[in-house]
């Protein structure tokens, strides 16, 4: 321990009511531990004034506000040293004074007390659906924490990108489920008792929702249809940038949830799975000039948001403000946030919500050049982390495959999801799409060197319908989301194989699920990195609702008894993964080359079609297989031949000849067990000369 | 003479006809099909018309879907000279509607919003509502927004009245009690200060107003506007009944009744001109004669004007009559347009009726402001009017007028090129002269926008003609662009040509105008009422309080306003929240239950499959 | 809070009751710190703990680290299940040894 | 009974004494009295009402109308008003605007 007793700035030199304080330090900013006080540092470009508040924890009022006496200013930052302070039992706001004059962007209103956009954890919401004290004027309060975890020798797993395996999902729709039978459901201790079951299924990246401290009573209301209470359930409107939600956290009544969330970190990296968070930075919860004055808006209005000349806000995003993020000062917060992130909680990367925004300049036209994104990806510390964008946004600004990434950043390929949905349920003429998409989308990213890692595969996420109920609705069905079905996407590219939702009827049945391993096995052969929909391994259901974003309910947790009822589903898709691992031609950093580069003569890639070497490139075809050829892991010659017929009816396969014999390793036309065999137990193919497709089916043989 | 080969900046109002993406422009029609080529620049920005009480709606990032074909926007450009004519590039758009045919002011709920928020601005600025209770003797008629309330203060009546009008209208549409309480303080407030009961004749006038120092008051006989003073003009006594009219609306008072029929009482026996028909516009305040020397002064002797002959219907006559159901006032209804019909236009000579007459009805064109001039408005007001008549006793040569100045109007008193309508022109044109001469500016004022929105939603509502629609959804797309003050509530008095606000002078107290207060609801209540019924096919609830033994035969009567026969019907009654089945359907009228207290009366109207048939 | 402690034979053994929180874990650490730093074996008997927060769950750590460094080790005993679920949820509990009873860990570890 | 009106004015008061009936025909007469005493613009304006037995509404119109003239600070003072003239004057709310006495001292 330092000895402190020697250190002279260790001691106060300003009084106030009792107070012992002394000017702080201006960085880091927010709210630092020093050993005998805390130092608290904000900045404000047009404040007037700022005061500190201190509370006792829960406590209504406040129990002291000290004003930042001016020699405790150091250029626009307000810095104090408060001495003699209980950390775990305070908790700290501020009230700035400024102009409030809103046409020329000020909102300053000293009545309010602001949170610190750097506070460790948020107060306020510490039991999930708890319902709040709506008259209380301060109800997110900032609070201390202790940053001494013991990370024993974990640190990020740097896997490289192409062996990914993203499962997105939503920390309180995984366990909330009583099926879950954990000890504390719906929580970040809940997701502690499912890293078994992760692990076996295959996957080696969990891609979490929004953890960041928001307020799931944002927006809430009565649906007008069950009269259950409506709630900001996603979570995509962020209140604290730097406190994990305590909501989500068992022990976050007790303020434990850094705690909580860093041993999950810690233990999902022993199980070898990243974890890569959810973030935005397009909006914040405080909405347009009638919403919130929670943290930004009061600091410093015209700085953090994008205002229009009469000072209102631009609405890229659609949720009300949009964050001016190629401002500097917002620049810097967005850097300091992802650091903290990544150094605190060893967290492996991040996806970035309606990125495109991220692009745009303080007046929303789009950058070539946007300095936010060029920091973010020469960034020391985020050196080795992820970067995934979402790359349009909710104002007309799609720029799948033009994202300015500089050869870092990874998107959300929506043309990947559209291409192979309509492709399986049958839209004829896009065997060519389709290929493209196979070799890792070269179109969108074959140019300046970004390679197949640049696009995120998806065929679902938690906006849109289930990989079920892609296949069992053709409408939305939104009713209970209390917006009479009006939000939600149109263009879902579904097909309810011929009842409109669910059916006992059985052949219904198993074509829903036979579409579901043609779609899986199309995504995970394809170069690129593969992202599933959490649930989706076990025919996961939302009764057809596509935009879920209220509803904490069964129709958002996840069924765990579906591990059961799906047990073959369940299966197919844990040996589709190990398969996956087992060919790293699938998974090469670049894309394939169509005239060499495979075992001897053979190219890298090839495409077929009914007959080897002639694929079906015409406006009716539904047919198309391709071989890849090269070495596998032992440096042995590898030919993996993939077929899909998303046509009606079944289809004989000429295959190409190989220096090896044919081994079947999966086909989605057979029922389960014979629908997949593990890597290794491939079955021999009685007749090498070619296959039979059944309609609506794919099959991957292996030269052995 | 230098040619103009400098920038300036305008509004153009249109259709979108093109948008050409590569170009980053796009092509608008005016209302008049001429067209115009805009450019895009980075830095343009849009919104959605917003109502009062909804936050801003940016629409920057939805410009591009937004600009198709046949969309209505309103282009705010700066013109830069070029080789031929301009480079218009376009700053800043509002688009009224998501796409072309669909304009937010026509949604079932849109007008009834914006009167409860205008109603409740003025309840916070006059009565400093909720902190305080509703207290006229507060109510000032000059509001300083800025200034506090010391010193000694004005108060107006027929300002109150129309205040009280706006509260009263809000509590039709809404049913929240403050409303009510405002409208019944209000009406008692002037029956105590301001009302001038006569024993001799047995008649009722009204105060000019009253001027307040401290717990004193001392009343006003005459008014103290210029054109009418030392006078009592016959507009003051027709609006000092209008918001008691619509307060009887709702509850039936009956000494609300009383004074409304003695003032009447004032009407026909100091006003009307039985021999050459009409009424006079002003009378002495001693002798009450119309023909009494004193009112030289004001060159007011013996006249006749539009507001005493047209204000009846509009002001309070046409609710009495909805209120009563009684014969007298649809005749003494009838009687006012059968004048104006006969003596008004003057189509061969303008576009724009007479407005002051002498006794014998020759044209009055040397009068103090007025001179030969025409105000817009009255002529759309008229055409407005004409047409709830029409409903309630059809006459041929009623629908003809209307038409006719509904067919002339656009040509002479609209702003093609902007959108919205003009103030006071000169009625004749000199030789050589494209345009009517703008007679001070060319401004455009709040209430002359509602008799437009108001002439051509009913004129379609009852003969269907397309051309009406589209003038009715210009106007009031143009109005709820640029009249709402989305600051502190409320409508802005006056914006310039281009939309912008006029904030000069007294122009920006809104008290002073409470008449913004009247004008204002009057449209919103009204256009609910004609685009909700006459063309959307929207149902209504309406919301009343009759008092007991208030209504004759306890039959209350729940005509929204003189709509064409059968166009509506009474799908749903509720009395104190319970289901109530004693009604007439296609005869508005409600039986009420015998009670010895006030009744909660809500009535479910819904059109007869209206949809623009 | 209080603190009771008694030597027996070769273990030490710490009797803690009330609330370990920011108020209390200073003293609970300058009472115990020498104790877990002079190589003995220490045996907290956590019965009557009825709250660990984030700072009472510190100090034991700081207690341990500062035994293991030297020859001693810590020991806990009659641990609430709820305090003994938020260690584990926290990452805290793997790093001690648990007995059931004070009685029982002096058996095992006379 | 005829009526009668008589003035009396000092340099900050007049004193006006009216008797018998102030109907609408003899109202013109005393319109021009006040405008007589108004010239002097009093401070006080003093009507003695014990004998005018009838007030009629054209008579109150021109009470109300002067006191406007006169402008606000002028006091109206009517002394020893009783009976039908006083409920004239109650129920057009006049009495609001003057200082209803029974006697005047000087």
């Amino acid at each position: 321990m330092p000895d402190t007793s020697s250190r002279i700035d260790y001691y106060p030199t300003h009084e106030y009511q009792g107070f012992h304080l002394r000017p702080g330090h201006p960085y880091p900013f927010g709210a630092t531990i020093l050993s005998g006080g805390v130092n608290f540092s904000v900045f404000s470009s047009h404040a007037t004034s700022c005061t500190l508040v201190l509370f006792d924890k829960g406590e209504p009022l406040p129990r002291v506000e000290i004003p930042f006496p001016d020699s405790f200013r150091i250029g626009n930052v307000w810095c104090m040293v408060v001495f003699d302070l209980d950390c775990e039992s305070v908790e700290y706001g501020y009230r700035m004074d400024g102009p409030f004059e809103p046409a020329e962007g000020h909102r300053f209103d000293p009545t309010k007390i602001l949170l610190d956009p750097y506070a460790k954890t948020v107060s306020g919401r510490e039991i999930w659906g708890q319902d709040p004290d709506w008259q209380q004027p301060f109800p997110h309060r900032g609070r201390l924490v202790f940053e001494d975890f013991d990370w024993e020798d974990d640190r990020p797993l740097e896997r490289p990108m192409e062996e990914l395996v993203i499962y997105e999902m939503h920390v309180r729709s995984f366990t909330r489920h009583p099926s879950a039978l954990v000890k504390h459901p719906g929580t970040f201790a809940g997701l502690l008792e499912k890293i078994p079951y992760l692990k076996e299924l295959g996957i080696n990246c969990i891609e979490m929702m929004p953890v960041y401290e928001f307020d799931e009573f944002e927006n809430s209301r009565k649906s007008p249809t069950t009269g259950e209470t409506l709630y900001n359930y996603w979570g995509y409107s962020t209140v604290g940038f730097f406190s994990p939600k305590a909501g989500y956290a068992a022990t976050g009544r007790w303020g434990m949830q850094v705690d909580e969330l860093k041993n999950v970190v810690k233990e999902i990296h022993k199980a070898g799975i990243e974890v890569i968070l959810d973030v935005v930075f397009n909006h914040t919860a405080e909405g347009n000039e009638h919403g919130p004055t929670i943290s930004f808006r009061g600091l410093d209005n015209k700085t953090y948001y994008m205002l229009t000349p009469e000072g209102y806000y631009f609405n890229f995003s659609g949720c009300g403000n949009t964050l001016n993020c190629n401002h500097p000062i917002v620049r810097s917060i967005v850097l300091d946030c992802l650091r903290y992130w990544a150094a605190e909680f060893h967290i492996d990367g991040f996806r970035f919500d309606l990125a495109a925004i991220l692009g745009r300049d303080p007046w929303g036209a789009p950058l070539p050049n946007p300095p936010l994104l060029e920091s973010l990806a020469f960034d020391p510390v985020l050196a080795k982390c992820k970067l995934i964008a979402e790359a349009w946004d909710a104002g007309g600004l799609y720029q799948v495959g033009t994202f300015p990434a500089y050869g870092r950043w990874a998107e959300w390929n929506g043309k990947y999801r559209d291409d192979v949905r309509r492709f399986v349920k049958g839209d004829p003429g896009l065997a060519g799409a389709l290929a493209t998409r196979l070799q890792g989308s070269p179109d969108l990213y074959g140019w300046n060197g970004r390679g197949p890692t640049a696009s995120i595969n998806f065929l679902t996420c938690h906006d849109g319908f289930t990989l079920l109920d892609l296949f069992s609705y053709n409408e939305k069905h939104n009713e209970k989301n209390g917006e009479e079905n009006r939000d939600g996407a149109n263009d879902n590219h579904s097909w309810n194989c011929g009842r409109e939702g669910a059916t006992e009827d059985p052949p219904v049945q198993a074509l829903r699920r036979q579409m579901i391993k043609t779609a899986l096995s199309i995504l995970l052969t394809s170069r690129g990195v593969p992202m599933l929909w959490m649930g989706d391994e076990m025919g996961r259901t939302q009764e057809g609702n596509n935009n879920a974003y209220c509803l904490d309910d069964p129709t958002n947790w996840l069924d765990w008894n579906l591990t059961e009822q799906n047990r073959d589903l369940l299966r197919f898709v844990q040996l589709l993964l190990r398969h996956r691992k087992a060919h790293p031609l699938l998974r090469s950093k670049k894309h394939p080359c169509f005239h060499r580069g495979g075992f001897e003569e053979y190219p890298e890639i090839s495409f077929h079609g009914q007959a080897p070497w002639q694929p079906d490139w015409s406006e009716e075809s539904r047919r198309l297989a391709c071989l890849w050829s090269g070495r596998d892991r032992q440096d042995a010659p590898a030919f993996l031949y993939f077929a899909v017929n998303a046509h009606w009816e079944g289809a004989w396969f000429a295959l190409p000849r190989i220096p090896r014999c044919w081994h079947v390793a999966i086909n989605t036309g057979m029922p389960a067990p014979e629908d997949i065999f593990a890597p290794g137990e491939e079955v021999l193919l009685s007749d090498q000369s070619g296959v039979f497709l059944s309609p609506r089916s794919a099959m991957f043989i292996i030269g052995k | 003479m230098g040619e103009v080969n400098f920038t300036f900046s305008d509004t153009i109002a249109g259709y979108v006809a093109a948008f050409h993406r590569s170009e980053r422009s796009f092509s608008l029609r005016t209302s008049d099909g001429r067209e115009f080529r805009l450019f895009l620049t980075p830095t343009t920005y849009a919104r959605k018309s917003q109502n009062l009480d909804e936050g801003y709606i940016d629409a920057t990032g939805q410009m591009g879907e937004l600009l198709s074909e046949g969309v209505p926007v309103y282009a705010y450009c700066i013109f830069y000279p070029a080789e031929q004519g301009f480079r218009i590039e376009a700053k800043s758009l509002i688009f009224p509607g998501d796409q072309a045919g669909s304009y937010r002011h026509e949604e079932s709920d849109w007008w009834p919003r914006q009167v409860r928020s205008i109603a409740d601005s003025y309840l916070r600025w006059q009565f400093n509502y909720p902190q305080e209770p509703i207290e006229y003797h507060n109510y000032r008629t000059f509001l300083h927004l800025a200034g506090g309330k010391k010193g000694d203060y004005l108060q107006e009546t027929d300002t109150i009245s129309r205040l009280v009008y706006g509260f009263a209208s809000a509590f039709l549409l809404t049913g929240e009690d403050r409303f009510l309480e405002a409208a019944e303080a209000g009406t008692e407030y002037l029956r105590e200060h301001m009302k001038f009961y006569d024993a001799d004749d047995d008649i009722i006038y009204w105060y000019h107003g009253i001027q307040v120092s401290g717990d004193r008051e001392q009343k006003l006989l005459t008014s103290e506007f210029g054109d009418d003073y030392d006078s009592i003009p016959m507009y003051e006594q027709i609006y000092a009944l209008a918001g008691p009219t619509q307060t009887y609306r709702i509850t039936g008072d009956p000494r609300i009744l009383e004074d409304i029929e003695k003032t009447i009482e004032l009407f026909d026996k100091y006003y009307k001109d039985n021999r050459q028909g009409g009424y006079f516009s002003h009378i002495d305040p001693i002798t009450l004669d119309p023909r009494s020397p004193m009112l030289d002064k004001g060159n007011n002797r013996a006249r006749k004007n539009w507001n005493s002959v047209g204000d009846h219907a509009p002001a309070y006559l046409i609710n009495l009559y909805l209120a009563t159901g009684e014969k007298k006032y649809a005749d003494f209804l009838e009687d006012t347009f059968d004048t104006i019909e006969a003596h008004f236009p003057d189509f061969e000579n303008s576009p724009f009726v007479q407005e002051k007459f002498y006794e014998d009805w020759r044209h009055d064109t040397t009068w103090g402001w007025q001179q030969n001039r025409a105000v817009v408005g009255h002529n759309l007001k008229i055409a407005w009017n004409l047409l709830r008549m029409n409903s309630l006793r059809p006459k041929e040569k009623y629908v003809a007028l209307a038409e006719n100045i509904a067919r002339r109007m656009p040509l002479v008193g609209c702003d093609l090129q902007r959108g919205g309508w003009y103030d006071v022109v000169e009625r004749l044109r000199e030789p050589g002269e494209s345009h009517h001469r703008f007679v001070w500016h060319d401004r455009k004022a709040w209430w002359q926008q509602e008799q437009a929105i108001l002439a051509y939603y009913i004129l379609y509502g009852c003969l269907g003609k397309p051309e009406y629609l589209k003038q009715a959804r210009e106007a009031a797309a143009f109005y709820n662009a640029h009249f709402l003050d989305h600051d502190d509530g409320g409508v802005y008095f006056n914006v310039l040509a281009n939309g912008l606000p006029y904030l000069m002078g007294n122009e920006r107290f809104k008290g002073s105008h409470s008449m913004s207060g009247y004008h204002s609801t009057e449209l919103g209540y009204l256009s609910a009422v004609y685009i909700n019924f006459l063309y959307t096919g929207q149902p209504m609830d309406f919301h009343f309080r009759p008092r007991p033994r208030g209504f004759r035969e306890n039959r209350l009567r729940v005509a929204p306003d003189l709509l064409p026969a059968g166009s509506i019907r009474i799908t749903a009654v509720e009395i104190d929240g319970k289901p109530w089945t004693d009604f007439d359907p296609d005869g508005w009228t409600v039986q009420l239950p015998d009670s010895e207290r006030s009744l909660r009366v809500k009535v479910t109207l819904t059109p007869v499959c209206r949809k623009g048939d | 809070m209080e603190i009771q402690v008694q030597a027996q034979g070769s273990l030490t053994v710490v009797v803690l009751t009330g609330e370990i929180d920011g108020k209390t874990a200073p003293e609970v650490q300058s009472r115990l710190l020498p104790l877990a730093e002079n190589g003995r074996k220490l045996v907290l008997d956590m019965q009557k703990v009825t709250f660990l927060s984030s700072a009472g769950l510190r100090v034991l750590f700081l207690l341990n680290r500062a035994a293991s460094s030297g020859s001693g080790k810590i020991f806990l005993t009659g641990l609430v299940p709820e305090l003994r679920d938020t260690m584990s949820v926290t990452g805290f509990l793997k790093c001690f040894q648990l007995f059931d009873s004070q009685e029982q860990a002096v058996e095992a570890l006379r | 009974m005829a009526f009668e009106v008589a003035l009396e004015t000092t340099p900050e008061t007049a004193k006006i004494t009216l008797k018998g009936e102030l109907d609408a025909a003899s109202a013109p007469r005393f319109k021009e009295i006040i405008e007589k005493a108004a010239v002097s613009s009093p401070a006080r304006l003093v009507l003695f009402v014990n004998d005018l037995t009838f007030l009629a509404s054209a008579g109150l119109r021109v009470l109300i109308f002067a006191k406007q003239k006169m402008g606000a600070g002028v006091q109206i003072y009517v002394i020893g008003s009783q009976g039908p003239v006083r409920g004239t004057l109650e129920m057009s709310g006049f009495h609001h605007s003057v200082y209803l006495q029974d006697s005047y001292g000087d």
